[in-house]
């Protein structure tokens, strides 16, 4: 199974994804921003990082390189993607998935280990977990408040499409607690925490990010 | 050589972390007068030549799709800097 | 809107070599650029003539105490005494280089260095000490090293003082967002407060980097016929405040526009320039390359020069500007960050090219290495400098400045602790110890370190809250290095000698603690003005207690950074060598965190 | 309820690298015109009663204290927002 990983110039965690699908069984192959191609991959990541510094807004200038060109509609096909931290704000900005993320209440940027609860075990990206699984997972981020309109809340909130939630205290002021969503489908999956920071251990808070990868492994085989 | 100036702003149900903290400041310096603050971006974009209908229809499409996210973000004026006239 | 052209740039005004020769009476603002009488003396004694204003330009910042360690080089030559080994291996580079290099095992070398940007970050937190992350992981890079985390020791005045909640804020959102942007996990620092650094903070900043032996990059320009490259961003009137005396000098009917003194960082350029050096590195077409960073220009050019075969050509018409009214003596002076200098075969220049051009970096070839002696610079084909390189880069004035031990200090060392009253009772130990436990230099820190991304890179093994960070190297055997910083200033004031021997063997155990071997050091010598005797002698003695703590424990000392000049007035901060030292731990997997997780154990205190 | 608009811009000699991620994008996108970009902040401070010269002066001293950084940025105007009136 061959996972993508786009690497845009400012991407900070490329490689530590594509370490990720290895660990957890995959081949991780890398995508770059201005090859119009996805290279036969069966699922593709966006990590984190600072795409083009993330001057303007988060994840808006990704939005149109090349690459995106093919990924958009194979997502929308129902291609597995997974956008963490700014692959999470590129989705958004896409229009791949509801909602923005805009700076932090405080403004600053926070780093911590921080706990979530699995909310949708249906996903490609979180079948190897349980609904209502507490989990441990780094967050660092400066832009990650989640906000939509009501509507939209209510609308994700309805159709279970919150994938993660904050546990404790809010780290970011992201509207209802929310830390990741899905569309529709379940194939597209964007959280601002970091799972590829949590799959070795003695590296990160824990090894509970291996799920994400071994998940759409999982969901690959069985399709 | 002309300039287009577009202002940006947050929609005003979202949140504005830091215009908030702004507000919370003012006071604190002795200027109890403001109620609220609000902050934006400014974009100045620079053109050879003047300012043209066409150059502000780009402008604006610019500011539609690349320079704010409708979701969040109100484009609350595209004109021509004055001071270049 | 003010519009920042001025006008299409001439040679009309510049002063060139042959006008210097022909009119040796110009008076030149020598003292205003910073230079002592008897140093102009020297350079027209070197040049044969009077300097033109581009090369005195060059020579008043290279010869500066911050680019030429005038002052503390008699007293740093000491550190060459040290073997230049470690306890594992050779050292691979050392003092003179962009940054010390060891070797750690299995093929692999690690390099690091600790820099101060204390002046910068006064002026302007944010940004000062934004740009201090940068210049010191663009040393990191240059030496062929892909930087795979930072440090950052700071020192504040009193916390409640109102300078200190505008320094420290902007410090700390400048160390983490330009970090944070680069991708570099902060694996460790220090915040202390003392009111000594009221007017002046410190700003230090580590970067550590990893490589293969044989990708180790050294900066000089040998070749005749190789190219010199400039990459990265354009040049504008960054940091260059202080020369703008000579451009209205030497060009006053229009005058400059205003000079910025502050520099701009822009980190997404810096990462984007690492991974293009990285790229540059692994195809094997860079024969020397020197990073940019104080004195610019100046300083890449004639430090490549003399550290090569001497000979080099520039046509400093050709470099990419971002405000095209600079004067030549600007550009030479220019501290724009994120750009780097490579000097390259010209068989190799296309595939370099189009390295640069993948990352949609600008390249621009400016010149020459030629197998003449002399650097030479040209602006639309007018020859403006002329000089032997390592006249400027190199053979700067040296001065053995007066030092005496100050008067203060037999009262300051006679008032011991012993005259303070004891807790005689449960309660008032209970007291004091919370009262230590809440002072903002022993407290958590983790409200400034949760600002710092510290898992970037999946490497982290340890880092805040532990004594020393640990990060992976190698992924195959999990090879890595320990790092510490330290220094604790109220000791080195009673004792410089004694108080730099602290600081480094509280990082030599911070690191030992982890597991790891420590084999090397690199220090930060902050202190007061080098013209005040009692300073100097100060710092002679912080130099030599480091000197035999090093002997003592069998490591060297591969570089570091003195920063004079940290006083508020006439008041001197207290003596700061900040020590860092690096250990090697074979398997991170086994290194031991400083906090214990589970209950049950024993405790046990080992030494004196 | 009266409004202030503070324009707040880097200055002009200063590094501006958001206004240049913008720049280098704008061309990828088919806006060929644009030869510079430049970001700055745009401030919308609230009044209860209308703008007066006494508020202005109050925006004015607040621009230049607490909301622009003197040695990178100027205010660049300091105005009541027209749609008020
Ligand atoms: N305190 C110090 N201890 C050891 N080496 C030092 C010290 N200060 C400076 N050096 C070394 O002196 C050399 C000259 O420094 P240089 O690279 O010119 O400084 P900078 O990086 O500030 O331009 C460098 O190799 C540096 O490592």
């Amino acid at each position: 199974m061959k996972i993508g990983v786009v690497t845009f110039p400012g991407s900070l965690d490329d490689h530590d994804s594509q370490r990720a699908i290895r660990l957890a069984g995959g081949k991780a192959v890398s995508l770059w921003h201005a090859d119009a191609d996805l290279h036969g991959v069966d699922a593709v990541v966006l990590p984190g990082g600072f795409s083009y510094g993330d001057y303007l807004r988060a994840g808006a200038i990704a939005r149109f390189a090349p690459v995106m060109d093919k990924l958009v509609p194979a997502a929308q096909g129902g291609l597995p993607v997974l956008g963490i931290c700014n692959g999470f704000q590129v989705l958004c900005e896409s229009h791949l998935l509801p909602g923005a993320l805009i700076r932090n209440d405080h403004r600053k940027f926070i780093c911590t280990d921080q706990r979530l609860r699995v909310e949708n075990d249906s996903t490609a990206w979180t079948g190897d977990f349980e609904s209502g699984q507490e989990i441990l997972i780094a967050l660092k981020n400066g832009e990650g408040g989640y906000v939509a309109d009501e509507a939209t809340l209510d609308a994700l909130e309805g159709e279970g499409r919150v994938a993660f939630r904050y546990l404790g205290a809010n780290p970011n002021g992201s509207y209802r607690d929310i830390a990741g969503i899905t569309n529709e489908r379940g194939n597209v999956v964007g959280l601002m925490p970091h799972p590829e920071h949590c799959v070795e251990s003695g590296f990160g808070p824990s090894t509970d990010g291996l799920a994400f990868f071994t998940s759409v492994l999982h969901s690959l085989v069985d399709a | 050589m002309g300039h287009v100036v577009i202002d940006v702003m947050l929609k005003p149900e979202i949140l504005d972390p830091q215009g908030q903290a702004v507000a919370g400041a003012l006071p604190r310096l002795g200027f109890g007068d403001f109620t609220d603050v609000r902050q934006g971006k400014r974009f100045v974009l620079a053109v050879d030549g003047p300012v043209t209908d066409t150059v502000l229809a780009q402008a604006r499409e610019a500011a539609d799709t690349l320079l704010s996210n409708p979701v969040i973000e109100d484009v609350v004026s595209v004109h021509a800097l004055e001071s270049d006239a | 809107m003010t519009d920042n052209i001025i006008q299409a740039p001439s040679t009309e005004g510049v002063d060139t070599v042959g006008r210097a020769a022909e009119s040796p009476d110009v008076v030149q603002p020598w003292a205003q650029l910073g230079l002592k009488e008897e140093e102009y003396a020297r350079i027209r004694e070197i040049l044969g003539r009077r300097p033109t204003s581009a090369e005195l330009a060059m020579y008043s910042v290279m010869w500066s105490e911050h680019c030429s360690y005038k002052s503390s080089k008699v007293h740093l030559r000491r550190f060459g005494d040290l073997p230049a080994e470690t306890p594992i291996g050779k050292q691979l580079a050392g003092i003179g280089e962009n940054a010390g290099v060891v070797d750690i095992g299995q093929g692999w070398a690690v390099t690091f260095k600790i820099e101060s940007h204390n002046h910068p970050s006064y002026i302007e937190p944010h940004q000062g000490a934004a740009t201090g992350v940068g210049g010191i992981v663009r040393d990191i890079m240059a030496m062929g090293a892909r930087p795979i985390a930072v440090m950052d020791p700071l020192r504040f005045g009193a916390l409640d003082h109102p300078d200190t909640l505008r320094v420290l804020p902007g410090v700390v959102a400048g160390i983490g967002g330009y970090g944070n942007c680069l991708g570099l996990p902060n694996i460790g620092g220090e915040v202390v407060f003392d009111e000594c650094y009221q007017g002046n903070p410190l700003v230090n900043a580590l970067c550590v980097g990893a490589l293969r032996h044989e990708d180790l990059h050294l900066a000089k320009a040998t070749g005749v016929g190789n190219k010199v490259v400039l990459f990265g961003a354009k040049t504008g009137g960054d940091g260059i405040g202080g020369v703008s005396v000579l451009a209205s000098e030497t060009f006053d009917s229009a005058g400059p526009t205003k000079r910025p003194s502050v520099q701009v960082g822009d980190p997404f350029a810096e990462k984007v320039l690492i991974e293009c050096c990285l790229d540059l590195y692994r195809a094997g077409v860079v024969e020397g390359i020197q990073d940019l960073g104080g004195a610019g220009l100046s300083c890449a050019t004639s430090e490549l020069a003399s550290a090569g075969d001497g000979g080099m050509t520039i046509e400093l018409d050709t470099v990419p500007l971002r405000d095209a009214s600079l004067r030549p003596e600007e550009i030479l002076m220019s501290e724009s960050q994120e750009r780097m200098m490579a000097v390259v075969a010209p068989d190799q220049l296309e595939e370099f090219l189009a390295i640069t051009d993948r990352w949609d970096v600008e390249a621009t070839v400016l010149g020459e290495v030629t197998d003449g002696t002399h650097l030479l610079i040209s602006w639309h084909g007018e020859t403006i400098v002329d000089v032997p390189p390592r006249s400027v880069a190199h053979d700067g004035p040296v001065y053995e400045r007066p030092m005496q031990r100050p008067a203060y200090l037999d009262a300051l060392q006679a008032d011991s602790a012993l005259g303070l009253t004891r807790p005689s009772t449960p309660a008032e130990l209970r007291e004091q110890l919370l009262q230590v436990l809440a002072s903002p230099n022993i407290c958590d820190k983790s409200w400034i370190t949760d600002q710092y991304d510290r898992y970037v890179r999946g490497n982290t093994s340890l880092a805040m809250p532990d004594d020393a960070g640990v990060v992976r190297v190698d992924e195959s055997t999990g090879l890595g290095v320990a790092l510490s910083t330290d220094c604790n200033a109220r000791f080195a004031q009673l004792d410089p000698y004694a108080g730099a021997q602290l600081a480094l063997a509280e990082a030599y155990r911070n690191v030992a603690t982890t597991g790891a071997l420590p084999v090397a050091v690199s220090d930060c010598l902050n202190f007061g003005s080098p013209e005040d005797a009692g300073v100097m002698w100060q710092f002679s003695q912080a130099v030599d207690g480091i000197v035999d703590g090093c002997r003592a424990f069998g490591v060297p000392v591969t570089g570091g950074n003195v920063s004079f000049y940290n006083q508020t007035g006439a008041t001197a901060i207290h003596p700061t060598p900040v020590l860092s030292v690096l250990g090697v731990l074979e398997d991170v997997a086994r290194r031991t965190p400083s906090g214990w997780s589970t209950g049950g154990l024993y405790l046990f205190q080992l030494g004196a």
